[in-house]
């Protein structure tokens, strides 16, 4: 019994591990040292042993967002498998699991509206017009999914994909693998779609969103963003390398190791390249989701 | 007001948190209207139960995760101190609530994106000189799909309906005409 | 006998005729007088086996009624009104006799879809009934008068009796009963409704009932 | 036996004591009385559950029960509301009013009981001739352009009628001499050697003739002028009983079919003009500037309802059965509301009329919610038939049918919205030269208690009710 709940557990206590692994990899690209592995779990720590302070004009809703969005990404994460063991999962959990991630992004969304400042509605109508793009692209991905592998359940689609190991599947796995990897910088403020690293307002996405978060709240942002990106790579990973069955030690092993693998590629991908324009990246989610389209026509036919 | 309007809400509520309570009641409603047999809904509910437990669930952890998120944001900050300031405003100390975020703000840039489909209208007067007396600048966009495919279908029908409704001239020969028109084309439909 | 019949029915045409290709109204009134005395006839030689007292009855009903109350009463309403001619037909007298020839195909045609009833005795009843029928309707819709109107649902109901008669051996009773009661539906309460038209408006041309309209 | 003598002869002997009776003011209360004892007559015959006949022209069936029973109770409603309205109008003489009044319960009542196609006829003609007087209450050029219409139409219409009963004659003596030409009960055993060819042509042509007295288009040119120019109490019983006894008409022929085996021929044309009055109904509904006119155009459509029923048959009979019930007593809230709303700001064009909720508030909320119920909103009793029959509609499969009567039927709720909720709400205009009289009692009470009896039709069909609809349907259906 207490044995389901284990992927749950390794998602939230790994899940801050993952930022400070793109860092170190950026950092070493750099030639630097970079901040410590764990520098986000001192971060999250320090941020809880503050007060709070919340500005005149917010309401309610402003101090429900950092909550809502991170119980969205964790329930969303129940149903992602980790090493093909899931906590929980019925046929059509992937629409809950993308609702779910679009309830959190509206509650981020309301609370940056709910400031008032016009800065952080900038971020919001970012955030909104990116999505515009994401969301579809990861449907269609669903789509593809569910169509190939005859499930509407996230566990089984991932990890019953007949993708892996051949052939004439490799083109649509290549395309799949592609436009989620795209999804997934965009949905976690990756550069080139976003820097988390920049303090200039008028350039950021999510970052201005948060801007007047502070505290415990600011910590429940910070770590629903590295659950959500543990979850995202998680889906990559499987999706690379489907797995079921096997002893937990092992599979676990590999499975840790082919995420840290995601995740270096990630940091490889940051460093390697410069932030995209504003205007630019809507044309790169698009071609994701052209991209998408197009797998989804293939896997049709 | 509130009360009716919040007992519907807590009834929507309610019906997402335990839809399996709710699915055989309405089913029975919807099997009524349709054409489905007694058997087919049987396995329709059949079917469809163990999902709609599973949704109900979700919905009950998901409300639970943030009760407990909220406990603990609470539990944080116990004896701390929770102050209350202006939002940050990044060095500009001269907001005022007219300087406002709108709805078409937020709606610029995905307006700016499909620009070729939203039709947005601008009208902007820049300031001019070094001491410029006043500046506007205006946008908007209008319904598209109300403005460019909805008005003019139903306007064009209703133009066509006035056409016909000249059929009702008031002359009783004519509708005699009609009368005996229909029936002889009756006949060569028919007969 | 059936010759007999057979001429009356074609006198019952041409009447028609006569009224649509013409514009005095007395003449017309007189024309279908003259149709009502035929028809009222008809009987006589279409059921030339029984002549019951029935039959006579009905005969002297029709010629009595449509040949002499009727056209009376239409006399003294233009008298009233002091209206001499149709003057303003909605089309011409030519396309008028046109659209009757027309109408009169039509009538043979829709018949002769219509399997004949063994007991009828001469096979121009019903399409010459038809036709009337039509031609009455004709009248009706092309008439300005509203006077001429009532004249035309007359002559639709001559039709409408031409064809009963069929079946005036068979059902006693019925054909009588409808054809008077629609009578005085038609000509009576018209009558009425036509004093008080002119009363009301001046006149009696159908152009003015135009008022209601979309 | 009696109590049919007596449903036919009380309304005529009283006919007759109103006529003598001097008084104004006095004579309007003979119609309660007429309309208390006929429904009182009927209500008796519900109680014991007889089927009285006389001879085998005249008889009750469980279709001519429930046209009957509509009739009963509609009368009785529009004469408590006629005694409030010719109290107002005692400017105008209301003895041939009265008088034809009666003479048309009497006729209608002849209706439902008749067996025979001729008797039917007959009784049909009659109502015309005792509703034209009705018509031109108003004695006014406008009332009479539009009774002359009336007159005109429909006797065209009831002539072609009468051939058609002729035409079904010949289909019935083809073969030979039979006994009892023309009645119903002999006949439908019979149906099988009807002659086909006759049957088609006295199909169409008693289609056409009824269906003009029902009001389908294209024959229905003659009902907004008519229920345009009537008092609303006249075109609550043209559009509420006279049409039902129209509707009965095509019922008995449809009955002739069935027996006959002609469905295959006799159900497109019904669902034709069926969907072609919902058409036009719609079509004009729609920038209709009169709200009396719009009522007419109301009726087009629910007319078109019942033949469309009668046409799918099955479900969508007994639809058009709970249809018909529906319909009357709707129209009945909306053409008396609406002849209270005439009164009192005088006019007729919808544009001209505002804020009738602050000006009369009992008609104005009748009026609103008499249009809800019109349109087939739930709770109303509409919903459940045109329910039903839409039910009909998609249980053959009919997908044409569906998309073409939700699409009527969401014009219509449109158009009727457009001109109601205009008049209903908003200011009342200021200028306060001698509005009309104000809601009473005897004016507000009827459509109160129709609208109450829509209600409860929508929530609840008593089970003896029930089972005389499914009865009349069966009956169209053939079925024992």
């Amino acid at each position: 019994m207490l044995t389901t709940f284990i992927p749950l557990g390794v998602t939230l206590v790994a899940a801050p591990l993952l930022p400070g692994l793109i860092n170190k990899t950026k950092a070493a690209f750099a030639g630097r040292q970079g901040p410590p592995l764990f520098q986000l779990y001192f971060d999250l720590l320090k941020l809880l042993k503050k007060g709070a302070v919340y500005s005149r004009v917010t309401t309610w809703i402003f101090r429900a967002g950092p909550i809502v969005s991170l119980a969205s990404v964790i329930v969303a994460a129940l149903f992602v498998p980790l090493a093909g063991h899931t906590v929980f999962s019925f046929s059509g959990d992937v629409i809950a699991f993308a609702y779910l991630l679009g309830l959190g992004r509206f509650f981020t969304v309301l609370a940056a509206l709910d400031t008032g400042s016009s800065f952080e509605g900038m971020g919001a109508s970012r955030e909104v017009t990116f999505s515009i793009f994401a969301e579809p692209t990861l449907f269609i991905i669903f789509v593809i999914l569910a169509r190939v592998t005859d499930s509407l359940s996230l566990s089984r689609m991932l990890t019953q994909v007949p993708l892996f190991g051949m052939p004439s599947m490799a083109g649509l796995l290549a395309l799949i693998v592609f436009s989620l990897f795209v999804v997934c910088l965009a949905e976690n403020s990756r550069i080139p779609v976003d820097d988390p690293a920049t303090h200039l307002e008028l350039t950021m996405i999510h970052e201005v969103m948060v801007l007047d978060h502070g505290g415990p709240d600011l910590a429940f942002i910070l770590y629903g963003a590295s659950i959500k990106l543990f979850v995202m790579i998680a889906i990559l990973a499987h999706l690379v390398f489907p797995m079921q069955g096997g002893s937990p030690v092992q599979t676990g092993l590999v499975f840790g190791s082919l995420m840290a693998l995601v995740t270096i590629v990630i940091g490889i991908v940051e460093s390697a390249m410069a932030r995209l324009r504003m205007i630019r990246v809507p044309r790169l989610l698009m071609a994701a989701c052209m991209i998408a389209f197009f797998a989804m026509i293939i896997s049709l036919r | 007001m509130i009360v009716p309007m919040g007992s519907m809400a807590g009834m929507c509520l309610v019906m997402g948190l335990v839809p399996v309570r709710f699915f055989p009641v309405l089913g029975r409603a919807a099997a009524a209207a349709a054409p489905l047999s007694h058997m087919d809904f049987q396995t329709v509910i059949e079917n469809s139960g163990p999902f709609l437990s599973n949704v109900g669930l979700l919905s009950c952890i998901f409300l639970l995760v943030v009760a407990l998120l909220f406990l603990i944001r609470r539990a944080v900050l116990l004896g701390k101190e929770v102050a209350q300031s202006s939002t940050w405003r990044c060095g500009y100390s001269g907001v005022t609530p007219r300087a406002q975020y709108t709805a078409s703000s937020f709606a610029q840039f995905p307006v700016f994106l499909f620009r070729s489909l939203a039709d947005r209208r601008v009208e902007s007067h820049k300031p001019k000189g070094y001491f410029p007396a006043g500046a506007r600048f205006r946008s908007s966009a209008p319904d598209l799909v109300l403005n460019r495919i909805v008005s003019p279908l139903v306007e064009q029908s209703l133009a066509w309906v006035s056409t016909l409704r000249r059929l009702q001239h008031g002359k009783v020969q004519l509708y005699l005409c009609y009368m005996f028109v229909f029936i002889v084309a009756l006949f060569f439909w028919k007969l | 006998m059936e010759h007999f019949a057979q001429l009356l029915l074609i006198s019952v045409i041409l009447a028609n005729l006569f009224v649509l290709g013409s514009h005095p109204l007395g003449a017309c009134i007189r024309a279908v007088a003259l149709q009502g005395i035929a028809l009222g006839l008809l009987p006589l030689c279409l059921h030339p086996d029984e002549r019951s007292i029935h039959l006579f009855i009905i005969a002297l009903g029709m010629i009595g009624l449509k040949g002499c109350v009727i056209p009376g009463l239409l006399f003294r309403a233009i008298r009233d009104a002091a209206i001499r001619k149709e003057q303003e037909p909605l089309i011409g007298f030519n396309t008028g006799l046109l659209l009757g020839a027309v109408l009169v195909g039509l009538g043979f045609g829709i018949a002769g879809k219509l399997p004949l009833p063994p007991y009828t005795e001469s096979s121009m009843v019903v399409p010459v009934a038809l036709s009337t029928v039509m031609m009455g309707l004709l009248v009706i819709v092309t008439r300005a008068k509203i006077l001429s109107q009532a004249l035309g649902y007359l002559i639709l109901e001559n039709g409408i009796y031409t064809f009963g008669l069929i079946l005036a051996a068979g059902l006693p009773g019925l054909i009588e009963m409808g054809v008077l009661l629609d009578i005085f539906a038609g000509v009576f309460i018209m009558g009425t409704v036509i004093e008080h038209i002119h009363r009301e408006f001046g006149s009696i041309s159908a152009h003015k009932l135009v008022n209601l309209k979309e | 036996m009696t109590v049919l003598v007596l449903l036919i002869l009380i309304p005529v002997v009283v006919a007759g004591v109103s006529f003598a009776i001097r008084s104004d003011a006095w004579r309007p209360w003979t119609l309660v009385v007429a309309a208390v004892l006929h429904t009182s007559l009927v209500a008796s015959l519900w109680f014991s559950n007889a089927w009285p006949s006389i001879g085998t022209w005249l008889s009750l069936d469980p279709a001519g029960k429930v046209v009957l029973s509509l009739i009963s109770a509609l009368f009785l409603a529009a004469s408590v509301y006629a005694v409030g309205y010719l109290h107002r109008r005692l400017e105008r003489p209301n003895r041939t009013f009265v008088t034809a009044l009666l003479f048309f319960l009497s006729a209608t009542s002849v209706v439902a009981f008749s067996q025979h196609f001729g008797l039917l006829w007959v009784a049909l003609e009659a109502t015309t001739l005792a509703s034209a007087p009705l018509l031109y209450f108003n004695h006014n050029p406008r009332s009479l352009e539009a009774t002359w219409k009336y007159l005109l139409i429909c006797s065209v219409g009831i002539a072609l009628a009468l051939l058609g009963t002729f035409f079904l004659a010949v289909a019935d003596t083809f073969q030979g001499p039979v006994d009892g030409a023309l009645l119903l009960p002999a006949m439908l055993p019979r149906a099988g050697s009807l002659s086909v060819p006759w049957l088609h042509a006295a199909f169409i042509f008693l289609l056409v003739g009824y269906g003009t007295k029902m009001g389908l288009a294209p024959m229905h040119t003659w009902k907004p002028d008519a229920y345009g120019e009537a008092p609303g109490l006249v075109g609550f019983l043209l559009s509420g009983v006279l049409t039902s006894c129209a509707f009965l008409a095509l019922v008995r022929l449809t009955q002739v079919c069935q027996a006959a085996g002609q469905m295959d021929f006799a159900r497109p044309l019904l669902i034709l003009l069926g969907l072609l009055s919902m058409g036009v109904a719609a079509v004009f509904m729609l920038g209709q500037t009169d709200y009396k006119r719009m009522l007419a155009y109301s009726s087009v459509e629910h007319m078109g309802i019942l033949t469309l029923g009668l046409g799918l048959g099955g479900l969508a009979t007994y639809g058009a059965w709970l249809h018909m019930l529906n319909n009357g007593l709707a129209k009945g809230v909306l053409f008396l509301t609406a002849g209270n709303i005439h009164r009192h700001y005088r006019t007729k064009t919808a544009s001209e009329v505002k804020g009738v909720l602050h000006r009369l508030p009992l008609s104005g909320a009748l009026f609103m919610a008499g249009f809800i119920a019109i349109t087939g909103s739930p709770p109303f009793g509409l919903f459940m038939s045109e329910f039903t029959i839409l039910r009909g509609a998609i249980g053959n499969g009919r997908w044409g049918i569906v998309a073409g009567y939700l699409g009527c039927l969401a014009v219509i709720f449109i158009g009727m919205a457009r001109i109601v909720v205009l008049m209903v709400f908003g200011e009342p205009p200021n200028d306060e030269t001698a509005p009309g009289p104000k809601d009473s009692f005897l004016t507000t009470c009827t459509p109160f208690v129709l609208l109450a009896a829509v209600l409860v039709l929508g929530l609840y069909i008593p089970p003896w009710l029930d089972h005389s609809l499914q009865a009349a349907a069966h009956l169209v259906e053939g079925l024992p």
